[in-house]
């Protein structure tokens, strides 16, 4: 199979098996998980795959592999143009890797409305895998709509006490951000129309503005409303409250694939989009941003510190985490963007998703086995179920960044690059280190640590199924870890070949 | 075997002991655990042991390179050990000692719940330990660093069931995290500095100047941060002040782990990579002295602690954390070899003593506090010997190993700075009180209320499954005491077999007396007189007299504000938590309920909604639901429109 | 006028489709009387007997399918003529309208099937009025004289006022036909006079002859008066305005809306609005010629505040309502202002044929918002408490198959892909942008997030909040067969132009260069 | 003769005017429709003066004799009391009132007299160019009339015969009596 | 004296439409209301036959001279049949709300 083919059955191959499993009788539980697991795990493979086949090397004329590209609107300009380069190939393979798991994780904690929740995770993966793939600007805008009917359908019927309110929250939040994308869309289209130019495809808009600039308050309007859409997906701070809610109130699979891979839409996006189309504000943005994702980093940390509920813990600690990506992200000085800084955002992305997805899957589990959420109604877990706590010591120690684990890698570079664009960014930045070793042994040990209750009935510790689902995840962190070149290997030339996708203008 | 190739095998070793312990140990007889665990470090040893002698006999240094960590332009980091003369040393140091505290081990924590989980964090402490000292680039040194400390939070908190342990380790992993703030920082500057992470390259560009070898310039700040910004991850590692307050309460591991990791060899990892990373220090000349002077001050306080506390192993831990000053002091005064000779020298004697404490400690049940025990020579007399020597060796008697490094470090401050010498020998003076209080306490005088106590414990000396209870008391087992012996046997001789130690680790140290000349050197003599005059005091006040020291102590109004500081640990932990642990608790709950929940949630986020919910049924009013109102608006809006349309028209 | 031939049968054979629906509404008219005849023994009502149910729906539903397919022929025919001494104009874009109408029509009589007798008025009446109502639209829609304007919409008024006030023993549908009847009689006065004052402008009736006199007036015989033109314009707009809704025209929409039968709300909220579009399409087309585009630019700020009320004001409304009916009422007055973006961007594009966003999303919006009214009917809602949000409770569990189209439809409606209702107002607002109006789209950006809450509401309602067994009877969830199948097209086909609305778009774009460039 | 239908013109606005006035502000709906009968007589001879004598029958016939009557009855059917007849309007909605009609008739107005092409044209009652076509003369007359509408605007025509159909179907379904009066019920 | 100006007479049917509107405005009276919508609907037939007079007189002459009375017979063929149909809503409502009174009417709002 060519990787074309290939990849285009990785996007829809979800949706397709969501479609079939509406033939399924709804009662069949475990043969609709079975289907829909099997699904994800074939798309899985098929976008293993796609990463054998990718190279690196490749100098086409786009930036992209894999290339489909059809006319699907041609009265509105706008292809099916789907295509990877190193920085989605990546975020997709996260997002194939992860969805499964969820499915895995929710296998028994979902009992309800079975076959709606494997049908909505079903969709929810296309919607993101074509949000990395889409190389068009209007169907990467179709799937990051899309994507959200399932995301909320998740949290609001599947979630748990609060769930309604989250939903709404998230789905009102997200909404507001990407309107005003849409408008920016539909502005910048409207330019390069002007100019001639009448096509939604990626590689001719970055063309198209080389050749034809905006203007700078247009540019930075036009940030303002794309960057406004990603940060809070992302999110930066103050952006950040619905996530909060809406990872604390989703299932398990919810919270998964939210941590997993839907923040890391925001960060993409401005990789993606916001960066290269619009050079001259992203740079004239850059104190705005990074102060506000330090903010992040030191304000998210912060309310680890005082979260009574797990989730709502590790929910925090993404916004302190992605705040870091973000500093990564808009490393600039004088050489422009910091090519180290952003594969190490990239790197961070992927170690966030996977880490964090784990433990959002670690205290589903053991949510499934307590029922409660309350950090004080733990203590001395270590004791009654030591796989577990050492399962989720060794994710949390990757997801603070321990060298060795993935954590550290992106990191490390993320600061690397941001401490030679900007020394006090990379000092204020590194105080995440310090904060999120406190806040993450806080919880190990309020968690797992001290004496058990002794009233407390069995809790069985992490069987067969969770193994399954947490060894990769686990192999994943120490890889990345320790054998970063295999990632940036590809991801590497990729930043460097998007850093010549657009032209910041002298001293913007 | 070619050592260029199998070098990596050192730190691999210990590292897949623990591997192996770790996914299967609980299934595995505790003889197997106890085979693996020891056979990775003391194969480990022998190879360091090798190839040390390889190294000593050619003078090649081996390096092994172990695929890439980071592989990207312009910044590379390789998986790459290095064993050269400093490195060997360390290397065969942590090995050696490593292998006989695991052996120590089989015996102490014969009876516990967790063994193989016990060995699988010393293994992989081993692992850690020895990859920083091999490490060929600092971002490796970091991995090592972070490992060590790592393994630290876990044996510190090995009987997690008790949340004084846990919050031990906790603490112990924080402040170390706050040392490894400034370190990252330290290394993300030689960086940009230097454009490598690879230490020798380093210490290079250091030595020769304002160029680095990548063609960039070193700017003055650069060369000031640097080893600054260093100086405080070594100070969170090495526990010296200000951030020092983690390792008393570290005692709360096992008494192996405190000798091992607390005492022999993680704790000294700041002075080794001082030492390493000698000529960025060398050209920071204001930090060397700030290092110094930390060391020096830590040293004294540390010192003055230790004159206070009843618990035996925070005697010891405050009395690591005094001789790492003296380490510092060495490493500030430029002195590497020096500082490097005093820290394998205190390897061997403090080892010995946590080991001889830990034998304590285990003959009476775990129980730790020195009040509680006393006399017990009688009955643990083989125990008593090592532990003198061990004391002799700390306190500086002349010839045994403490007395060499120690000497040779005071006489350097002697020469380079009166004041700082002058701090040192007062503290000289007290480590040979602390430690003979801590002997005549133990082991002198007449058993205190054995049992009585029962239920009082000693804070962080009491593990769970080891209820402290009056039994028999007896020496400990040959497994443990064996180690003992080889310790002390080191600790006696290792002043003198080891005496070019310092000229082998530092090419630029000159040896300034030979082994005997030491004894008659000004410095030397002096030395004996504080280790003499301490001596006799702890045996004033605690044999003779210990109505004196009541009196000292609790009467004098000087003494009882002296003694309260002491024993209070001059208060910083009770100072951090005010200033820094408290407020940040306080400023996080106001965040979150006034930022985060008033301010984003309620008044922006619900507010706007509210806002158009407000708006939205105030329009609503507008649909009265009668028809002239409708008309109303029909011809009110038409007459408006016709406005608007006309005012166009006319131009406004 | 040698020879009397008002109806020559080749153009007599271009308005097919509303012969067919005026013939089929007589037809059924005459059948209901023969089948209460049939019924010897009538029941004390005039209910029709048992055995001819199908008979009156299905030959409504036949006729208006032929009259359906007649319209999509016409489709494929793009010559653009004039008819009946130009009081026609059959062109793509008069085609398109009728049918976007028709589907309209076509959906109401599907659905009326079973909802119309459980509401007991199934009556030859009812789909007689249906049919005349829609044949009017579509003449409404090919008018191109005044005259032909003003009678056709009144015309089809008639019928929606007869419609509305149908359960006439209920108080609210009276009110609610009362209002739209007295409101009505009072825009329709408006056009007349605005009418009047375009015809005192241009000394002409016809709409084509006018866009020439406009285009060039230098060339006509008789001048343009602008200042009456524009007045005219104005008023005309005011009576328009009120037919789709405009703020601060579109009071009467949700009390006769929510007064009407839910049946006749989904007709015209999407008929009538279609209709009546097209002649605001039309008048707006007319004034963008080449020459004096000042008359489209001293409307257009006009229009732009109706626009933006409009937005603002459906949605704020919309946002507080605890009715589901009403809910719909005041959504559809919101996207009557997302349409008149479409008129805003047509007027400010001069000599440039634009205005194809209006014709394109009127489809998706006839879909998705008669596939809500047509699921409300379906459940058999009459009382209001019938149309609470809570009411809706459960019904994924109930009824998951109507659920999920409602989900589709609010989905749609709030203008997310993959549903019609995105590329609708993706193609509304693109075209704003591209005339320069970003603000308006702004506004129109603004007001959607407000609206995607109170669609959430509804999604909400059903999939999140537990059901109330207390308070909902198993009955409630009763679904008669008509709407069911009528919600399963109209989902299918909102997710079909969802996924490729290309031809769609292309069809919408020549419909309005025929009128444009006949 | 021109002077004449001037005057008569003048009088006739003026007593419409009246007329209409009377009609809007008479509290007896049966007052309001004499009155409206007078406006559209009154209209009736404004249409005879603007050469319109068909309308003016029909006027009066349509107007005046059918619908006119079709109120009144109405009115009498409905038989309403004088307290029912009674309209407690608030002033301020009067002076709300007046304001926007006034505010209409005023930019109406300004439109109308701002028209070049309305404030040219001749008097309506001047005599027709003597170059006028036939056609143009006998405008208003039934045959052209008719002639027109049957061949020119025979659509509209026939599609009046629709929305006569519709409106007989309305008022008589409407207006049929049947079962119960369902009241709703009022808001909670 | 002579002069009858066009503008007069469409200030004059202007006018009574405004007064039509004043009514619908001011009226409480269903019937009323309703009279007054005839009153505006027949102010403009006056103003359409006044245009089309005045376009009699025009040069070139009118191509189709009958065309507004056309209109205007059409205006009043609507005019009979809103009568009607509104009537027959009147009745309806009369006799579910026994009141003609346009402001007892508000069931429906907010």
């Amino acid at each position: 199979m060519d990787g074309e083919t290939a990849l285009n059955l990785v996007i829809f191959l979800p949706a397709a098996a969501g479609l079939a499993l509406l033939l399924l009788p709804g009662r069949l539980h475990g043969l609709i998980r079975g289907a829909a697991l099997t699904a994800t795990i074939v798309t899985f493979a098929l976008s293993i795959g796609l990463l054998r086949n990718f190279d690196p090397a490749a100098d086409g004329p786009t930036p992209f592999q894999f290339v489909t590209s059809i006319e699907w609107i041609p009265s509105l300009g706008i292809g099916y143009r789907v295509g990877l380069d190193g920085i989605s190939l990546f975020l997709v393979l996260l997002t194939t890797l992860i969805s499964p798991i969820a499915i895995l994780g929710s296998w028994t904690g979902i009992k309800e409305r079975v076959r709606e929740f494997h049908i909505a995770l079903l969709f929810l993966e296309t919607g993101m895998i074509g949000v990395f793939a889409a190389t068009d600007l209007a169907l990467f805008y179709v799937f990051w709509e899309v994507m959200l009917i399932p995301m909320i359908l998740l949290i609001g019927i599947w979630g748990s006490k609060d769930r309604i309110y989250a939903a709404v929250k998230f789905f009102v939040y997200t909404m507001v951000g990407s309107l005003l994308m849409f408008l920016a869309i539909l502005y910048l289209y409207a330019h390069l129309a002007s100019e001639g130019v009448e096509s939604f495809s990626l590689t001719t808009i970055y063309a198209g503005l080389l050749d034809h600039p905006l203007s700078f308050p247009e540019q930075v309007t036009l940030f303002s409303a794309f960057a406004l859409s990603f940060a809070i997906k992302v999110p930066l701070f103050p952006l950040h409250t619905w996530l909060p809610d809406a990872h604390t109130e989703a299932p398990t699979a919810g919270s998964v694939v939210l941590a997993g891979v839907l923040l890391k839409m925001g960060t993409y996006g401005f990789i993606r989009f916001a960066i290269p189309f619009f050079p001259d504000a992203a740079v004239a943005a850059v104190p705005w941003i990074s102060w506000l994702a330090i903010i992040g980093i030191i304000f998210g940390a912060m309310m680890c510190l005082v979260q009574e509920d797990m989730k709502r813990l590790i929910a925090y600690s993404s916004v302190s985490h992605l705040g870091l990506v973000m500093v990564g992200l808009f490393a600039y000085g004088s050489s422009g963007f910091n090519s180290k800084a952003v594969v190490g955002s990239i790197y961070q992305m992927l170690s966030h998703g996977v880490s964090t997805g784990a433990l959002f899957l670690l205290v589903g589990l053991i949510y499934e086995r307590t029922h409660s959420r309350r950090i004080s109604d733990y203590g001395g877990f270590a004791k009654i179920v030591p796989r577990f706590a050492a399962i989720f010591f060794v994710t949390l120690l990757a997801s603070i960044g321990l060298p060795a684990l993935s954590g550290f890698v992106g990191e490390f570079l993320i600061l690397t690059g941001t401490f030679e664009t900007n020394r006090l960014y990379a000092v204020l930045a590194a105080t995440g280190i310090v904060l999120g070793a406190l806040y993450m042994l806080n919880l190990y040990q309020r968690v797992m640590l001290g004496k058990a209750d002794e009233k407390r009935p069995a809790v069985a510790d992490v069987n067969f199924r969770e193994m399954v689902y947490m060894t990769p995840l686990i192999v994943l962190m120490v890889l990345m870890g320790i054998r970063s070149p295999w990632f940036t290997r590809l991801i590497e030339p990729s930043v460097e070949r998007w850093l010549e996708t657009f032209r910041v203008a002298a001293a913007g | 075997m070619n050592a260029t190739r199998w070098m990596f095998l050192i730190p691999i070793l210990p590292l897949a002991g623990a591997m192996l312990n770790g996914f299967v140990g609980r299934r595995l007889p505790r003889s197997l655990v106890a085979l693996v665990a020891c056979g990775g470090p003391i194969a480990s040893f022998c190879l360091a042991v090798l190839w040390f002698f390889e190294l000593r006999s050619s003078g090649d240094e081996l390096v092994n390179w172990l695929g890439d960590w980071f592989a990207l332009a312009g910044l590379d980091v390789p998986f790459g050990f290095r064993l050269d003369n400093l490195s060997a040393v360390m290397a065969v140091m942590i090995t050696g000692v490593g292998s006989l505290i695991h052996v120590y081990s089989v015996g102490y924590m014969s009876k516990d719940a967790g063994y193989a989980r016990y060995f699988t964090y010393l293994n992989l402490f081993m692992g850690s330990m020895l990859i920083l000292v091999l490490a060929d680039n600092i971002v490796l040194l970091f991995l090592g660093w972070e490992g060590v400390g790592l393994c630290s939070y876990l044996l510190i908190g090995f009987w997690y069931e008790d949340e004084a342990n846990a919050r031990a380790g906790k603490k112990a992993f924080i402040v170390n995290r706050i040392g490894d703030f400034g370190f990252l920082l330290g290394i993300l500057l030689i960086y940009v500095t230097h454009g490598t992470f690879d230490l020798r390259q380093i210490n290079t560009d250091a030595a020769g100047g304002v160029v680095s070898a990548s063609g960039l310039a070193i700017s003055d700040v650069a060369k000031l941060w640097i080893p600054l910004l260093l100086f405080i991850g070594a100070t969170g590692k090495s526990a010296q002040i200000p951030l020092h307050v983690w390792l008393p309460d570290a005692m709360a591991g096992p008494t192996p782990v405190s000798a091992l990791i607390h005492a022999a060899t993680m704790v000294t990892s700041g002075v080794y990579m001082v030492a390493r990373l000698g000529a960025v220090y060398s050209a920071a000349p204001s930090v060397m002295l700030v290092v110094a002077v930390i060391g020096v001050v830590t040293a004294l306080v540390a010192g003055f602690i230790a004159m206070s506390q009843y618990d035996i192993k925070k005697v010891l831990a405050y009395s690591t954390v005094s001789q790492l000053g003296y380490m510092f002091l060495a490493a500030g005064l430029g002195a590497y070899g020096i500082a490097i000779f005093h820290l394998v020298t205190h390897a061997f004697f403090k080892g010995l003593l946590f080991l001889g404490a830990g034998a304590v400690i285990h003959s009476l049940h775990h129980e730790q506090d020195m009040r509680r025990m006393g006399g017990l020579r009688k009955e643990l007399p083989v125990t008593f010997a090592l532990m003198l020597i061990g004391t002799l060796a700390i306190a500086g008697c002349p010839l045994l190993a403490g007395f060499y490094s120690k000497d040779a470090i005071l006489e350097q401050a002697m020469e380079k700075n009166l004041i700082l010498w002058a701090i040192g020998a007062a503290t000289a003076v007290l480590t040979s009180f602390y430690m003979f209080r801590l002997l005549a306490m133990t082991f002198l005088g007449e058993r205190r209320g054995a049992g009585a106590h029962a239920g009082d414990h000693a804070p962080g000396g009491h593990h769970d499954d080891h209820h402290a209870h009056a039994g028999p008391v007896k020496e400990a087992p040959a497994v443990m005491l064996a180690p003992m012996a080889v310790l002390a046997g080191l600790s006696i001789c290792g002043g003198i077999v080891f005496h070019d130690l310092p000229a082998f680790v530092d090419s630029a140290h000159v040896a300034a007396h030979g082994v005997l000349g030491a004894l008659v050197s000004p410095s030397g003599l002096l030395g004996t007189v504080f280790f003499l005059g301490g001596a006799w005091a702890a045996w004033f006040f605690f044999v003779k007299s210990p109505a004196t020291r009541e009196a000292v102590a609790s009467r004098n109004p000087a003494g009882r504000v002296l003694w309260r500081f002491s024993h209070g640990k001059l208060f910083v932990d009770e100072l951090y938590d005010a200033l820094v642990v408290r407020p940040l608790d306080v400023l996080s709950q106001i965040f979150y309920l006034l930022v985060d929940r008033l301010l984003i949630d309620v008044v922006l986020v619900s507010g706007t909604s509210f806002c158009a919910r407000v708006v939205g049924s105030t329009l609503r009013l507008l649909q009265t639901g009668r028809v002239p109102t409708y008309a109303g608006w029909l011809v009110g809006g038409a007459v408006v429109l016709l406005i608007v349309i006309f005012m166009v028209l006319n131009g406004r | 006028m040698d020879k009397f031939n008002p109806f020559p049968l080749d153009e007599v054979a271009r308005i097919l489709p509303v012969l067919t629906l005026f013939a089929t509404a007589v037809v059924v008219l005459v059948l209901d009387l023969f089948l209460r005849s049939w019924n010897a023994e009538p029941a004390p009502d005039d209910r029709p007997a048992p055995r001819s149910k199908w008979l009156l729906p299905g030959v409504s539903l036949l006729g208006t399918a032929l009259a359906t397919a007649l319209a999509v022929r016409e489709l494929s025919v793009a010559e653009t003529t004039t008819i009946f001494n130009g009081a026609l104009q059959i062109d793509l874009f008069s085609s398109w309208v009728t049918c976007l109408v028709l589907v309209g029509t076509l959906l109401t009589v599907g659905a009326a099937i079973g909802y119309a007798r459980r509401l007991d008025v199934e009556h030859g009446e009812l789909y007689a009025l249906f049919l005349f109502a829609a044949g009017s639209m579509a003449l409404l829609a090919q008018s191109n004289n005044l005259i032909m304007v003003f009678v056709s919409l009144e015309t089809f008024s008639m019928a929606v006022y007869v419609l509305t006030s149908y359960t006439r023993d209920s108080q609210r549908s009276v009110e609610g036909a009362l209002k739209y009847f007295v409101l009505g009689g009072v825009s329709s006065a408006f056009l007349l006079l605005g009418l009047t004052f375009i015809f005192g402008a241009t000394g002409e009736i016809r709409i084509d002859t006018m866009a020439a006199i406009i285009a060039d007036p230098a060339a006509a015989a008789v001048g343009v008066d602008t200042h009456l033109l524009i007045a005219g314009l104005g008023l005309s707009v005011v009576a328009l305005g009120f037919k789709v809704g405009a703020f601060p025209f579109h009071a009467w929409i949700p009390d006769a809306y929510e007064g009407a039968p839910v049946l006749v709300t989904g007709f015209m909220s999407v008929t009538v609005k279609s209709a009546a579009f097209a002649v605001l399409v039309r008048f707006a087309l007319m004034l963008t010629g080449d020459q004096i585009p000042e008359a489209a630019e001293y409307l257009t700020e006009a229009v732009w505040w109706l626009a933006a009320g409009t937005m603002v004001f459906g949605n704020l409304v919309a946002l507080v309502q605890s009715s589901v009916k009403r809910m719909l009422a005041y959504s559809a007055i919101s996207h009557t202002g997302y349409l008149l973006i479409g008129v805003v961007a047509a007027l400010r594009s001069t000599g440039e044929a634009t205005g194809a966003p209006i014709l394109f999303y009127l489809l998706p919006y006839t879909l998705m918002t008669f596939g809500a009214f047509a699921i409300l009917a379906g459940l058999g809602r009459e009382s209001r408490e019938g149309e609470t949000f809570e009411s809706l409770r459960g019904l994924s569990r109930r009824r998951p198959f109507l659920a999920f189209a409602m989900m589709l439809f609010m989905v749609s409606l709030a203008g997310i892909p993959p549903t019609a209702g995105f590329w609708g107002k993706f193609y509304l607002f693109r075209e704003a942008v591209a005339a320069g109006d970003w603000p308006l789209a702004l506004v129109g950006i603004a007001t959607t997030v407000m609206s995607v809450y109170y669609y959430l509401r509804v999604v909400i309602a059903m999939y999140m909040e537990p059901a109330d067994e207390a308070r909902q009877p198993a009955s409630a969830f009763e679904c008669t067969l008509g709407p069911a199948i009528v919600v399963a097209i109209a989902a299918a086909a909102i997710v079909a132009i969802g996924i490729f609305p290309d031809e769609l778009l292309e069809l919408s774009e020549k419909s309005i260069e025929s009128v444009a460039r006949p | 003769m021109e002077s004449l239908d001037t005057i008569v013109f003048h009088v006739t606005m003026a007593i419409s005017v009246v007329a209409a006035l009377l009609v809007v502000t008479r509290r007896n709906p049966v007052y309001s429709a004499v009155f409206m009968i007078v406006f559209f007589t009154m209209t009736a001879i404004d249409f005879l003066i603007l050469r319109a004598p068909f309308l003016a029958v029909i006027q009066v016939l349509v107007y005046a004799g059918a619908i006119m009557v079709l109120y009144l009855f109405v009115i009498m059917l409905l038989n309403l009391k004088p307290e029912e007849l009674r309209e407690t309007v608030p002033l301020r909605r009067k002076l709300l009132a007046f304001l926007a009609s006034a505010g209409l008739f005023l930019l109406l107005a300004g439109a109308i007299r701002s028209s070049p092409k309305v404030m040219s044209a001749p008097s309506l009652t001047a005599p027709l160019p003597v170059a006028a076509p036939e056609s143009v003369t006998a405008a208003g007359e039934v045959a052209p009339l008719a002639d027109e509408l049957f061949n020119e605007h025979a659509l509209v025509f026939e599609l009046t015969s629709v929305l006569i159909l519709i409106a007989i179907i309305g008022a008589i379904y409407l207006t049929k009596k049947r079962g119960t009066v369902r009241h709703g019920t009022s808001r909670t | 004296m002579e002069h009858l100006g066009l503008d007069v007479v469409l200030l004059f049917a202007t006018g009574v439409f405004c007064i039509g509107v004043y009514g619908v405005l001011s009226r409480q009276n269903l019937i009323v209301i309703l009279m007054c919508v005839e009153l505006m609907l027949n102010s403009v037939n006056i103003a359409i036959v006044a245009l089309g007079r005045a376009a009699l007189a025009a040069d070139p002459p009118p191509v189709s001279p009958n065309m507004p009375q056309i209109f205007v017979i059409m205006v009043l063929a609507v005019a009979a049949a809103e009568a009607g149909v509104g009537l027959a809503i009147l009745l309806a409502v009369f006799r579910s709300w026994r009141t003609t009174n346009a402001g007892d009417i508000h069931l429906l709002k907010g």
